[in-house]
């Protein structure tokens, strides 16, 4: 059995008989983080949406280990770019939605989910609804629920575009930390460079209309510092001369 | 000649409260057959009008096949059907019931379904995502997004279940204030007539006042929003 | 207040062992003192007696033969008028009359006094409030053109008048009423009013309004409960006819909604009226009920004509 | 002895459409008369619920005053009000297009006042920021957020109309198939009675069929949301 | 007359009796840019709400110019941190929407909204619904509708935070054009320290609990290789020793 957790292979999807994507064939191993760059509008959700099954591409299949899941939604951990916490829900409802629909007691999935609020800043919401929160404070709730999703591989669009530096390097430390525990993949979006050279094993580019995946960047394993190398600043330019 | 009302259709308050007052037993003990009547009715009407929209919302063969169905339920007069509800039913208070129920169901369907067209599509996608089953997406996110237009389709039946069963007893049938006030305004007692119109209102804005607060209850997250001006 | 007063209610207390034949009994509408007989009959323990407990269901008008044709009554109220469109069609409700309440039609046409109307002819150039019945507007056609009126100088508001007190107020000036309820209440009202009945201009179409009925089948399986059903509402009636104000006052604590003034009143006038002209309180006379229908035919109200000695019977109702 | 329906009180299919093809021109004259009132009513109870609605939004005193007397329209029985109406407003169209309205109107209010209950709070927000007076944020806001819960008012409101109609056309009238069908039920003949339900039923279909045609016109945004599964 | 056109005056406020902000006194130049930073949920959006007038403070004034505005909202330009795009209506008509507002002609209004959104990025969008456009789409759609507030001060809460960089960049550049030619006024949420950098003359750094501004920090006029210099390194420190 190979190490890969997620394929997909030669995905196109158009809106309005316009092509969106076209052609995009990647792979994410086991324990890896890959980022996804691109320009506002390239594709990057739409490319999600179709990794996380909830919409059928045109042509292409996804596939979850050997298993076709082209589709099927239910299969990854998918946060979406909008927060969608639900009005009517607790905050506390809301991030154990998860472990709900799996089935687990509604009193039992509070106190989980409840548990991890102190480590995403969020404490002493549990009770509140999400339009008594900050933007940042919905943000992290719904990273939160995502990772409740439990499955092995995790879709982040997003996930701290709405967070201070201060706030931002917590939850980067966080998730290195849970994903190594958990051997936890990821795919990430991020506008953020800086962040997806600190977190990621590899950078997709995505560019060009329709879409598709024009560059790969593998960075070195150890990331100590490497921020303040020259790799990183010649990696830096290459990235910026893509997109 | 003209009056805006005739003063002899227009008992003066103080008969109206005389003549509750000198009926009273007479009055509750045909108000108790009405409110169960409307009660029974209501509660059965507003489950099979959830089952009918729940149902039509999820499949759309069932939708167009019942649409019409729906739709023609209420433009049957009553009248039309009491004869057969009598027939089948007898005396009692079941056809009263029926002609409740389906005066209820309609409003609590139109306004369920209007509310599932209008649920937030990508919320719809974050639960598909979690692996939820259509009965989970309705059962913590649909069903909650709803509660307002059931809500407002309930408050629509509510406000006529009374008044229902009060028509409905009309058809035939041993009590129930819709007997009573056929009988006093048979024996001209205008009196006797407001009071009794009074007190069907007062029973409908009790029920209606009651909804309100059930829906206080069952929908907290409304008390956190902010209020403009 | 009606029925505060209290009466005896129950003169028999024997054969509390006796199993009760159960009989449901459709009114024609609210209760009234047409139905004082009935009233008598269940309250002096006359039913219970003949072996029958009676349970009285008030209905919206017109439906007394549908109620009892299709067996959730055994026994109704209709009208000789009303139960010609049946017996006409190809497929009639398979009910009988058995006995007639009141011997006469007692419905005539009331007026406010300043109207000056004393007969039908005097209703040309006024207003009549018409329920759009044809059978209503051929009978009152005939009423007028046989008092040397002419009917299309009546001019006919459509609107039905539920207080004819109230409608003689208002821009109607004619409603035509039963003269036991509603006429006697105008009489206890006060406006000042004119009326005449309708029998008076048209011998030949005295109709029975309004008739006890009973379902066919029911009948001819149960000949004996139905003769005691009628036996005992007979002696209701009788009752009535003798003891007007005792009547009224049973009837009103039967039903306690109704005006005790107006049913005392209504009881006083009706006494008299039950049987009038008759061997015995329900005798339906053959020839009178016939040429109601035949004239019926005649005048196009009904498309068949309606074989004679339909739709009654005085089996169940012997001198 | 008891058959679902009495032979005697089910006309066959075929004597049904003979006597609709009969009757069809005094058919079409009556049922005119009807459609008429009823969408009378129902424009007119529509413009009244919207500003009762609007009002009762806008103003929290005219919202208490009012609410209590909204619901008691609805629950005093049409019989009560119809003696009254009659001595007002005459035999014609007016007292049955006004009992259209009183129908009518309500749904539309209750829709309404729930639709604006549950507008966002931060769209109102930014109206507010761009200096939209409450007109504007009325109209460019709050209406065409709230344009499903109209709709969903005005389908229930629309299928009452035209049986609306007919029941005050049993008030008294010269015509319409509230008379046509007091009149047919008077001579028991029930082939006619039942087309006459079937044409009352083709209407009011017809109705929703052209409101569902109108609100997909007014609501062009609906058509792009993705569907679910 | 002075070149202050905002001030506030010790405002402070809360939620359900709890301080949020407390004592805050600020006051914006003239064609200055100022960025707000501080940690998620600090109450920079609160801020912005009360600076906007759509929130009145428990206690403290705002003033534009010498005008007391305190809860009085239409007197500056406002974008809020969620898009808040109408989905029933058309881009255009979402982005035209303070034009109608303001009285403008639907039809002429639609024209000149649409005249922009060519240098938006979202040309050909006009006619389509908020829902068919990607997060960093309906993000400039929302720039775009709250420059056309046409106030002469704008508050922005995040304006970019969902662009890629050089999306992002070429919004500075547009951002930077327009307010020197319209004699704009702004102050701007961000979480990104090198965009504040880049864009402001101050920088208000928000801390505490409740929140207060702890620090001012007053930038070198002129800019052009700013970020590279030693000065703005010793800025950086500054600020993240503060956060
Ligand atoms: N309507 C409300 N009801 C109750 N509490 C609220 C409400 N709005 C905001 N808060 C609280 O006020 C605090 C500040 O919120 P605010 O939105 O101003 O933060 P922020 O600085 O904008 O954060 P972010 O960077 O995450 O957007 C938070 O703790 C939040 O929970
Ligand atoms: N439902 C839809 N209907 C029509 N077009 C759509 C729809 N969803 C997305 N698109 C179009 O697809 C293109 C890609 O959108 P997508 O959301 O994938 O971009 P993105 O890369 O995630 O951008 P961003 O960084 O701004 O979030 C855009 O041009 C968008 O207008
Ligand atoms: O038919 C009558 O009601 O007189
Ligand atoms: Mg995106
Ligand atoms: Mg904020």
């Amino acid at each position: 059995m190979s190490d890969t957790v997620l394929t997909a292979k030669q995905i196109t999807h158009s809106y309005e008989k316009e092509n969106i994507i076209e052609d995009v064939s990647v792979h994410l191993k086991k324990e890896e983080i890959v980022s996804l760059l691109g320009v506002s509008g390239v594709g990057k959700t739409t490319l999600f949406q179709i990794l996380s099954g909830l919409v059928r591409p045109d042509s292409g299949q996804v596939y979850l280990h050997e298993q076709e899941i082209t589709g099927q939604a239910g299969h990854v951990s998918y946060m979406l770019q909008k927060d969608l916490l639900m009005p009517y829900h607790t905050m506390e409802d809301n991030v154990a939605m998860p472990l709900i629909i799996q089935g687990m007691k509604k009193s039992e999935a509070r106190k989980k989910a409840s548990s991890y609020f102190a480590e995403f800043g969020i404490e002493g919401t549990q009770r509140q609804y999400p339009s008594q929160l900050s933007g940042g404070m919905r943000q992290r709730a719904a990273l939160l629920r995502t990772y409740l999703f439990g499955k092995e591989v995790a879709l982040l669009d997003e996930p701290f575009s709405a967070l201070d530096a201060i706030t931002k390097s917590e939850m980067h430390r966080w998730y290195l930390e849970v994903m190594h525990r958990i051997r936890l993949s990821t795919i990430f979006v991020t506008h953020d460079i800086e962040e997806a050279l600190f977190l990621s094993d590899r950078i997709w580019i995505m560019a060009g209309h329709p879409g598709r995946i024009v560059k790969e960047i593998v960075l070195p394993k150890k990331k100590e510092d490497f921020l303040l190398t020259n790799d990183s600043i010649e990696i830096r330019r290459e990235i910026l001369s893509v997109l | 000649m003209l009056e805006i009302v005739p003063h002899y259709m227009l008992p003066s308050p103080v008969s109206v409260v005389q003549a509750f007052i000198e009926d009273f037993p007479l009055l509750m003990g045909h108000a108790k057959t009405t409110v169960v009547e409307a009660l029974i009715g209501l509660a059965i009407g507003t489950a099979l009008g959830f089952l009918c929209a729940v149902l039509m919302n999820h499949f759309k063969g069932f939708y167009k096949a019942f649409y019409p169905i729906v739709v023609i339920t209420q433009t049957i007069p009553t009248v039309a059907i009491a004869p057969l509800l009598i027939l089948w039913l007898g005396y009692a208070m079941a056809p009263k019931i029926v002609l409740v129920i389906i005066t209820a169901f309609f409003p609590i369907t139109i306004g369920l379904l209007e509310g599932f067209a209008s649920v937030d599509r990508e919320a719809v996608s974050l639960f598909r995502a979690m692996g939820a089953k259509p009965m989970q997406i309705f059962r913590y996110m649909k069903m909650p997004a709803t509660l307002g237009e059931f809500f407002s389709g309930l408050r629509i039946s509510a406000a006529y279940s009374i008044v229902g069963a009060v028509v409905a007893e009309w058809l035939g049938g041993y009590n129930g204030l819709g007997v009573y006030m056929m009988r006093v305004k048979k024996s001209y007692s205008y009196d006797k007539m407001f009071a009794v119109i009074v007190l069907i209102s007062a029973i409908s804005l009790l029920l209606m006042w009651g909804l309100g607060r059930v829906q206080k209850v069952l929908m907290p997250w409304e008390k956190t929003k902010k209020h403009e001006e | 207040a009606c029925g505060t007063t209290s009466t005896q209610t129950s003169s028999s207390d024997t054969s509390q062992d006796k199993e009760l034949t159960k009989i449901t009994f459709a009114l024609d509408w609210t209760p009234n003192t047409n139905h004082t007989g009935l009233y008598v009959a269940d309250a002096l323990g006359y039913f219970e007696d003949a072996g029958i407990e009676v349970e009285f269901v008030q209905t919206s008008s017109g439906y007394g033969s549908e109620l009892v044709g299709v067996g959730q009554a055994e026994f109704g109220i209709d009208f000789q008028d009303t139960m010609a469109y049946t017996y006409a069609s190809e497929d009639p409700i398979p009910v009988t009359a058995i006995a007639a309440v009141i011997q006469h039609n007692t419905s005539g046409i009331i007026t406010r006094a300043d109207s000056n109307v004393t007969s039908p002819k005097g209703l040309e150039g006024l207003h009549y409030a018409t329920w759009e019945d044809p059978m209503e507007q051929t009978l009152l056609e005939y009423c007028v053109e046989q008092d040397g009126g002419v009917w299309d100088n009546v001019i006919l508001d459509p609107v039905t008048v539920d207080d004819a007190v109230a409608g003689l107020q208002s821009n109607i000036d004619a409603v035509w009423i039963y003269y036991a309820w509603d006429g006697i209440r105008a009489e206890l009202s006060d406006l000042d009013t004119n009326f005449f009945f309708l029998k008076d201009y048209c011998s030949d179409m005295d109709e029975y309004t309004p008739v006890i009925i009973g379902n066919d089948e029911y009948m001819q399986e149960n000949p004996e409960v139905t003769k005691a059903f009628v036996a005992a509402v007979r002696k209701g009636y009788e009752y009535a006819i003798d003891n007007p104000d005792e009547a009224a006052k049973i009837l009103c604590e039967e039903v306690p909604e109704l005006d005790e003034e107006l049913v005392t009143a209504s009881q006083e006038w009706l006494a008299d009226q039950y049987s009038k002209d008759a061997p015995y309180w329900g005798y339906i006379d053959e020839e009178r009920w016939d040429g109601v229908y035949d004239w019926m035919y005649e005048n196009k109200l009904v498309e068949n004509e309606i074989a004679d000695g339909t739709g009654f019977t005085n089996d169940y109702n012997p001198e």
